[in-house]
């Protein structure tokens, strides 16, 4: 039963590109509290979505439910990739059908080194770029790759983090604020990678504190405040309607 | 229960005994075996089944109709073989079920520690297997009763047989358990058979939680000795047996002899633990139920008829003392530990299996033949694994109530509680 | 002669010079910035000075006095307070018991048994965390299980904690990284305040340049574990070097 | 000098019996982190495979002998064994006769079973809860599984032999020269030692030449984000967990014949057991089998004789002493990796 | 009230009141019905209720407060035995010199074994208090026999010299323990109807140490050094750069649980003048590790109920036999009744064990937080109002760190 259902009747934006990734109406617990208070969202195939909102708003939860993490727990809700119902998939199955996740505390494994760390991502299919291509694109990481990896400097981890989402062959990857940590220089350059995997046909969804930023690169924005949507939009929206910067993210 | 001058006074129509008995742990299976022997003798004493020993024994106080007229009830708890476990366990029985007397137990540990709370708190302790020369000797107690034999016996039977079998110029390598009974029992025997002209060549200690003997057994043969002594009891036994065994001791020849191993403490249990291996080996045991004497064979057709196998010496030690304590309340007229304290004193019977039997006054030990056995080269049965090679007779083992290893402690006076 | 003086220190580890001769003085009463790439070592050169690593060779003097060779917990007591590049909190209490220890950390020495007495009756103490909390916007946050807030407000707790003690120097690991804009911008006039009311002198390692700017008095760039320049943050700013291997566009 | 070799040789021997124990149990306990406390029952129902088997081919129906009674006076019977019925008196025995080392055929489908079951019923739901829970849980398990084999099997041990062809010993010393009888080693001991080799080495293989190791110790480490990258982990936890049983039921089928099995012989080797792991390092297979080795050996000396005289007691705290020794000198352990259950 | 909260307060007062009138509720069958098998209010089980929970309630300020697992508490609840016992052998019978040379003992002990085990933390320090326990443990049971009496104890002995005492009674007894003439086991009844019900000098005395022992962990849970302590379990690495020392503090209550089980060595050495090596057996340590988990760990009340759990278990189940359970079902027909009794008598007698064993999964599965837990869930179903007034397991569920 690998079909989407149709959620345009009461989707709460007009879009006439079919989704690629569909959020429906999700719930998710933190235990007893309630933190993503039923959200519904759409993003389209080879598209970056913002997702943006304050401190608390809910934005790692959302990734984390999308990505099938047993924290926080989705009692009700649906979300589909592709075709297939995510909702129903542990973790492991959801980053089997292409999705890819690199979490905001950048996860490196202890007691790995940085070549095993990658090495890992590409065990279970489907495999994305080689490790000496990830090292190309962060020639730090193939300087330290006999080093462990919770021995790298920040931003080096967080390098890490990325490489090894891009190690397998993903579809939709949710970057949680990515940029953290990292030297502006390096920055420019995820922000260029971004830019040519969006060329290839990734789909993103991206959390960024540095909005603007996360804005000037993304086609569209979502803004959370404390777990539902305030807005849907066009990200040039957000760019010029003051009010809305001003009210949910300060600027 | 009301004042009638010590502990639990019985009521009119019940009394109720305590049996405390090893449940769980290593022992389980013996205390199993003395549970047995103690429902065979409430039955027996109430007037059920066969009557069992009640028809042999020499006394013939006891009719069938409890105690003192009272029906005999019992409880039953779980020492563990932890002398804690086992207090707490006897002293549930005595402060909650108003046991009247206390019995069983299947270590020295255990045995000691028992009798010493029955003597504070003011009834009688029945021992059951309990074979360190402390129970009767240092740590004795005048409320306490043991009609099990100890360490010093066995080493008083087995040396003549020994000398016997294997010479008087044997060169022997002692291996102990490291606590209170391996000592007495390493001190009896090796006193005997020096006595009989052999020579300790080394006394080892192993620990009580060890259960790979072959750091152990491996030196002794380098050692010159000739004969090896397994001061071990339960577990430790059947594994350092096994373990002699299997580094082929026994087909060894050393001085020109064959080498020989000697387990100074027998049990069927254990002989059943260690198999095959204790075929030949010499040791000495309380009773066994091969026995042809009359009390024997009415005890263990008995206790076949009911469970369908032949009982183990700790159950016929439990057993029988359980209908000596009846015996002695009966004689007494009361239940007052002093006064079956002063029945049992100086007692002699007959009739329960190890011919004519003294309970002691002097240090509340009973003296009777002690029973020199050896693994049966082709048992017949699972329960048929020792045979009988002689019957001592009481005076080769009986010792001045001050000997050297009986020294220190003192009885004490008997104790009626509350 | 500044408050901070490190002379000489160099590390390593293993193959890599993680520091090399790194000489930094730190005036009192000023904010000094440390900024470099990704593994320059910054993080490193911090661990240092709280006794986290000890160098192989070289000194730091704090007010004169070594902190080498001493434990973590008295150079805390000689003044110096550090927040981490990520949050280190007492994740199972809440967020005023995580104020409280700092507190007796600061009244009672290292190690005091006050086994009968009864936090609850800590009036004084209690008021003092009451009002930092009030500060960085988290009074209402007060009974909190720390674990269970979002990575923002962990770094803030964080951060109270180590001003609640009043140190003489404050060492910020990337305060703000991932923190909202709005609340970033709130550190920085937290952070302005407190360094014009109270004796304070802070080392801060930033990526954000806003806040670097801001704040710094002085910038020290630190590339491949050496210092590259140190200058005011106007030559900074337009400094080719540090803009070519530090700051790209972002200058 | 014979001594000591003969001590060395000893000391391998029980280490070998010792790394082999702790080599399950770091599977769990080093490498999963769940501390196992019903590791020790695995090892006993290995054990019991072999009682079983033994059982089982023994099984008989009884024959009448004429002529003889029992011990109650009624007729005798003897039992015949109905696999001397099918294969005839000689192979029969024969088969019984090697029942322990089928015994190993026997106890790995069954080990692994009881493992997976154990894994899937019940520790799966442990990984995450604190380690208190996991003893609490184990331990319980423990004593279940302990109770039902003494409720089937009694307390009393069960001599359990090893094939006729491994009995008695094999003389060393004449090979090496010293004077017969000085350094003797029985046959089975001897199998046990190769086989102990056999298996820690399959077991290193297996994790050193495959992913599967590095799978695992990232899975303990973040089960979380290996399950981002896709990887479903309880699947080779369950792998992980039957392989852990098998090798703890492997080593008690082994042992038998060393010491006869009874119910709490788990329990009797649990405490040392993880002695040895932790002295091992925590996550280290090739630590665990070191501090075995180290342990034995250092055991077996300090049993002598001589040294006994020197320091009485020092054979009943030695394990212990050791262990002290090693962990203050050496933070974790002989090869412990870092983080490892440091908290 | 005493200076504690007042939830704590009304805690206190809860356990104080079960604690005086532990003879009734524990005693709730009438002598001689079938259920007065299940009664508990006897001397010695109630003197092990509550002398289990000093030594559990000391435990969890290690384990339950700092997460370091000691796996060789008993080997102070023995040295408080030995030296106990060694008191009333020398000195007098009297409880109190008794326990107190118990208590700077054990924690001397816990001094020097703590300084050198908190050296290492997680499993490496729990298998140093380990081996530490189990050399302890074998030596007292062998080579140390002359000190400890080894496998059968330390005793009691007619010749002991008791310089402020006599060495025997006018009887030619062993003297008891007593306060100032109060002796421990002396008793009183009461008879009411088909009830009988023990009031026992000993249990009292120790319940009012159980009680002042309690107190004062109510204290240390709500002190600055309790908070401190669970800080050390969330993150010895912010503590230190906060500028505290976790060394002292773990130390300390390292010594302090040291010293609770040494008092509890004391107290059972009061009670029943014997200490013998099994107490530091390692199944002894695990034994309060299992009690604390099986109450819950890190709660004020949580371990007095496990202690009392498994206590319960040891010296109730293990008694009942297959006799008694045939009286139970008597009114069965014959079938049935067999039946019935084959069908539990392998829980029950010496199968305690399997009961002990299920009850430990069975908990540890159904109510994560121990039996606290439990009581929690029970008081939640009475409703709110009853819940927060019996918040024994709430209010140190809330508070501790788990
Ligand atoms: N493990 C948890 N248990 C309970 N509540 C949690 C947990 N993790 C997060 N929360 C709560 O969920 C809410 C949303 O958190 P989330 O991490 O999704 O925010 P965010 O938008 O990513 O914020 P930030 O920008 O600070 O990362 C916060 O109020 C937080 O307190
Ligand atoms: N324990 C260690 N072992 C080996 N190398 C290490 C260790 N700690 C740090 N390094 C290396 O030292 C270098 C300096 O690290 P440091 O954390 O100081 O960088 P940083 O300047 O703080 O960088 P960032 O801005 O990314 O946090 C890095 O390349 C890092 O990989
Ligand atoms: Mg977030
Ligand atoms: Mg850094």
């Amino acid at each position: 039963m690998n079909v989407r259902p149709d959620f345009s009747k009461n989707a709460n934006h007009a879009e006439t590109a079919p989704a690629f990734l569909s959020v429906w109406d999700m719930h998710a617990y933190y235990g007893e509290s309630y933190i993503v208070q039923g959200i519904s969202f759409n993003v389209h195939e080879g598209e970056i979505l913002a997702l943006l909102g304050r401190n608390g708003a809910g934005k790692t939860t959302t990734l984390r439910a999308i990505a099938r993490l047993d924290d926080p727990q989705v009692n009700k809700g649906e979300i589909w990739l592709d075709h297939k119902p995510l909702h129903n998939m542990k973790s492991y199955e959801a980053a089997g059908v292409g999705l890819g996740l690199v979490p905001e505390d950048r996860r490196i494994i202890p007691g790995l080194t940085v070549e095993e760390n990658l090495k890992l991502a590409q065990i279970a299919p489907p495999i994305g770029w080689s490790i000496d291509r990830l090292y190309d694109l962060f020639p730090r990481l193939g300087e330290r790759r006999n080093q462990e990896g919770v021995t790298l400097s920040g931003g080096e981890q967080q390098m890490l983090s990325i490489a090894r989402a891009l190690a397998r062959d993903v579809k939709v990857l949710l970057l949680d604020e990515p940029y953290e940590g990292l030297a502006p220089v390096i920055v420019d350059e995820i922000e260029k990678t971004l830019r040519v995997i969006k060329e290839q046909g990734m789909t993103t969804i991206l959390v960024e504190q540095n909005a603007v930023r996360a804005l000037q690169l993304a086609d569209r924005a979502v803004i959370l405040d404390t777990g539902s949507i305030v807005f849907d939009g066009s990200a040039a929206e957000v760019l010029e309607n003051e009010e809305l910067r001003a009210e949910y993210l300060a600027i | 229960a009301s004042h009638s001058g010590f502990t639990n006074a019985p009521g009119d129509s019940s009394v109720t005994l305590g049996f405390n008995v090893p449940q769980t742990g290593p022992y389980a299976d013996e205390g199993a075996d003395e549970l047995r022997a103690y429902e065979l003798a409430v039955e027996h004493l109430n007037g059920g089944g066969d009557g069992g020993m009640m028809s042999t024994f020499s006394s013939k106080v006891l009719d069938g109709t409890g105690i003192l007229g009272r029906k005999v009830e019992y409880v039953t708890g779980d020492t563990q073989t932890k002398s804690d476990a086992a207090r707490a366990s006897a002293k549930s029985m005595i402060e909650k079920d108003g046991a009247i007397m206390i019995t069983g137990g299947s270590s020295s540990g255990v045995a000691v520690a028992v009798q010493a709370l029955c003597q504070e708190a003011g009834v009688i302790f029945m021992a059951g297997l309990t074979h360190s020369n402390d129970t009767t000797g240092k740590d004795k107690r005048a409320n306490g009763f043991r009609h099990f034999f100890n360490s010093y016996m066995s080493g008083a039977a087995l040396a003549p047989v020994l000398a016997n079998a294997y010479g008087t110029d044997r060169k022997a390598y002692h291996l102990t358990a490291d606590y209170n009974w391996g000592y007495t029992t390493e001190e009896a025997v090796k006193s005997s058979t020096e006595a009989m002209g052999w020579e300790t060549v080394a006394a080892v200690k192993t620990p009580l939680t060890q259960t790979d003997f072959s750091s152990y057994i491996a030196p002794v043969l380098q050692s010159g000795a000739d004969t090896l002594v397994l001061n071990h009891y339960g577990g430790n036994m059947v594994n350092s047996l096994t373990n002699a065994v299997q580094f082929g001791l026994r087909d060894k020849q050393v001085n020109g002899k064959d080498f020989q191993i000697v387990v100074p403490l027998y049990s069927r249990l254990m002989a059943k633990g260690a198999g095959a291996n204790v075929k030949g080996i010499f040791g000495s045991t309380n009773w066994h139920w091969s026995l042809q004497d009359e009390g024997s064979k009415a005890f263990v057709k008995s206790f076949g008829t009911k469970y369908g196998f032949p009982p183990s010496q700790a159950a016929h030690t439990c057993y029988v003392q359980t209908l000596l304590y009846a015996d002695a309340v009966q004689r007494a007229g009361s239940f007052a530990p002093c006064a079956v304290a002063e029945a049992l004193e100086g007692y002699e019977f007959d009739g329960l299996g190890n011919g004519k039997t003294l309970y002691r006054a002097d240090d509340h030990q009973c003296f009777k033949d002690v029973l020199v056995v050896k693994g049966k080269e082709n048992p017949t049965s699972e329960f048929d694994l020792l045979e009988i090679v002689e019957v001592t007779p009481v005076d080769q083992v009986t010792y001045a109530p001050d000997h050297p290893q009986f020294q220190g402690g003192a009885l004490g006076t008997c104790n009626n509680g509350a | 002669m500044g408050i901070l003086e490190v002379k000489d220190v160099n590390k390593r580890f293993g193959g890599l010079q993680a520091l090399g001769d790194v000489n930094l003085s730190v005036k009192e009463n000023t904010c000094h910035a440390i900024i470099g790439p990704n593994g320059a070592g910054k993080s490193t050169l911090l661990n240092c000075l709280v006794g986290k690593l000890i160098p192989d060779t070289g000194s730091v003097l704090f007010d004169g006095n070594s902190v080498l060779g001493r434990t973590p917990f008295e150079i805390c007591q000689m003044g110096i307070s550090r927040v981490f590049q990520t949050p280190e909190i007492f994740g199972d209490l809440s967020v005023m018991e995580n104020m409280m220890i700092p507190l007796f950390a600061k009244r009672d020495g290292a190690f005091r048994l006050h086994a009968i007495e009864s936090v609850a009756s800590e009036a004084e103490l209690r008021t003092d965390a009451e009002r930092m909390l009030e500060e960085v916007n988290m009074l209402d946050k007060a009974n909190m299980h720390s674990a269970a807030m979002s990575r923002g407000d962990k770094r803030r707790l964080e951060m109270a904690m180590c001003l609640v003690q009043n140190p003489r120097l404050l060492l910020l690991d990337e305060p703000t990284a991932g923190m909202a804009r709005a609340d970033t911008n709130n550190t920085i006039d937290l952070l302005k305040e407190i360094k014009e009311k109270r004796d304070i002198t802070i080392a801060i390692i930033e990526h954000d340049m806003h806040v670097v700017f801001s704040l710094a008095d002085r910038i020290t760039v630190l590339a491949q574990g050496t210092p590259l320049v140190e200058d005011s943050p106007e030559n900074i700013k337009g400094h080719p070097k540090v803009k070519e291997a530090y700051l790209g566009e972002a200058a | 000098m014979d001594a000591i070799i003969l001590q060395i040789l000893n000391g391998l021997d029980k280490g070998s019996a010792y790394a082999l124990i702790a080599l399950g149990l770091t599977l769990i306990f080093g490498t999963l982190g769940v501390v196992n406390f019903a590791h020790g029952a695995l090892f006993m129902i290995g054990a019991f495979c072999a009682v079983t088997l033994s059982r089982l081919f023994s099984l008989s129906h009884e024959v009448l002998v004429p002529g003889e009674t029992d011990f109650l006076g009624n007729p005798k019977t003897k039992d015949v064994p109905y696999i001397y019925d099918w294969f005839g008196e000689s192979t029969g025995a024969a088969i019984i006769d090697w029942s322990v080392p089928l015994a190993i055929l026997f106890a790995i489908p069954v080990m692994i079973a009881v493992g997976v079951i154990m894994e899937r019923g019940l520790i799966k739901h442990f990984y995450k809860r604190p380690h208190a829970d996991q003893i609490l849980v184990t331990f319980g398990l423990a004593i279940v599984l302990q109770e039902i084999i003494k409720y089937y099997y009694g307390a009393n041990p069960i001599p359990t032999p090893a094939p006729q062809a491994f009995a008695g010993s094999f003389d060393f010393g004449a090979m090496l020269g010293f004077d017969p009888n000085t350094i003797i080693y029985p046959y089975w001991r001897l199998v046990y030692f190769a086989f102990a080799a056999l298996i820690i080495g399959a077991v290193f293989a297996f994790l050193q030449f495959t992913t599967f190791g590095m799978v695992v110790r990232a899975g303990m480490a973040d089960r979380e984000t290996v399950g981002l990258l896709g990887i479903n982990i309880d699947k080779r936890f369950t792998i992980m967990f039957g392989l852990a049983a098998a090798v703890a039921g492997l080593a008690g089928v082994m042992y038998t014949p060393i010491n006869s099995p009874n119910y709490h012989m788990g329990m009797d080797f649990l405490v040392l057991s993880f002695v040895v792991v932790v002295v091992g390092g925590m996550g280290s297979l090739p630590g665990a089998v070191l501090a075995g080795f180290v342990l034995g050996i250092l055991e077996s000396f300090a049993s002598m004789r001589e040294v006994i005289d020197i320091i009485p007691g020092i054979n009943q705290v030695i394990i212990y002493l050791v262990a002290i020794i090693i962990l203050l000198t050496r933070p974790r352990g002989l090869m412990g990796r870092k983080g490892v259950m440091e908290d | 009230m005493f200076g504690l909260e007042k939830k704590d307060a009304r805690l206190l007062l809860l356990v104080a009141v079960l604690v005086a009138f532990a003879p009734f509720l524990l005693n709730p069958f009438p002598e001689g019905s079938a259920m007065a098998q299940f009664n508990a209010g006897y001397p010695d089980l109630m003197q092990r209720f509550v002398i289990f929970g000093i030594f559990a309630i000391g435990f969890n300020i290690l384990f339950g407060l700092t997460g370091y697992l000691s796996f060789g508490h008993a080997a102070f609840l023995g040295v408080g035995s030995y030296a106990a016992v060694w008191m009333f052998k020398l000195l007098s019978m009297n409880v109190l010199p008794a326990i107190i040379l118990a208590v700077a003992m054990s924690g001397l002990f816990a001094l020097l074994i703590g300084y050198i085990s908190l050296r290492r933390s997680g499993i490496y320090f729990s298998i140093l208090t380990l081996a530490f326990a189990q050399m302890m443990f074998a030596l007292a049971y062998s080579v140390l026999t002359p000190i400890t009496g080894g496998e059968t104890g330390l005793q009691l002995a007619l010749d002991d010299p008791r310089i402020l005492g006599t060495s025997q009674t006018a009887g030619g007894n062993i003297p008891v323990p007593g306060l100032f003439g109060l002796e421990m086991r002396d008793s009183a009844e009461l008879v009411l109807g088909s009830w009988v019900f023990t009031f026992n000098v000993g249990y009292y005395f120790a319940a009012i140490v159980m009680l002042v022992a309690f107190y004062l962990s109510i204290r240390i849970f709500r002190s600055p050094f309790g908070m401190m302590l669970r800080a050390i379990k969330s993150n010895q690495q912010r503590l230190n750069y906060t500028g505290l020392n976790p060394k002292p503090y773990t130390l300390a209550a390292f010594v302090i649980s040291g010293m609770y089980a040494g008092l509890a060595g004391a107290l059972m050495a009061s009670m029943d003048p014997l200490a013998g090596a099994e107490r530091m057996f390692w199944t002894a340590s695990g034994e309060v590790v299992l009690m604390t988990i099986l109450g819950g760990v890190g709660t004020l009340i949580g371990p007095v109920l496990g202690a009392g759990a498994i206590k319960y278990m040891e010296n109730i189940i293990s008694k009942i036999n297959s006799d008694i359970l045939h009286g139970w079902f008597a009114f069965l027909p014959d079938g049935l009744e067999d039946f019935v009794v084959a069908i539990i008598y392998p829980f029950i007698g010496k199968g305690w064990h399997l009961t002990l064993g299920l009850i430990f999964m069975g908990v540890v599965i159904f109510l994560p937080g121990g039996l606290v837990e439990g009581g929690q869930r029970i008081a939640a179903l009475f409703g709110r109002k009853k819940a927060s007034d019996d918040d024994s397991g709430k209010s140190a569920k809330t508070e501790p760190a788990e």
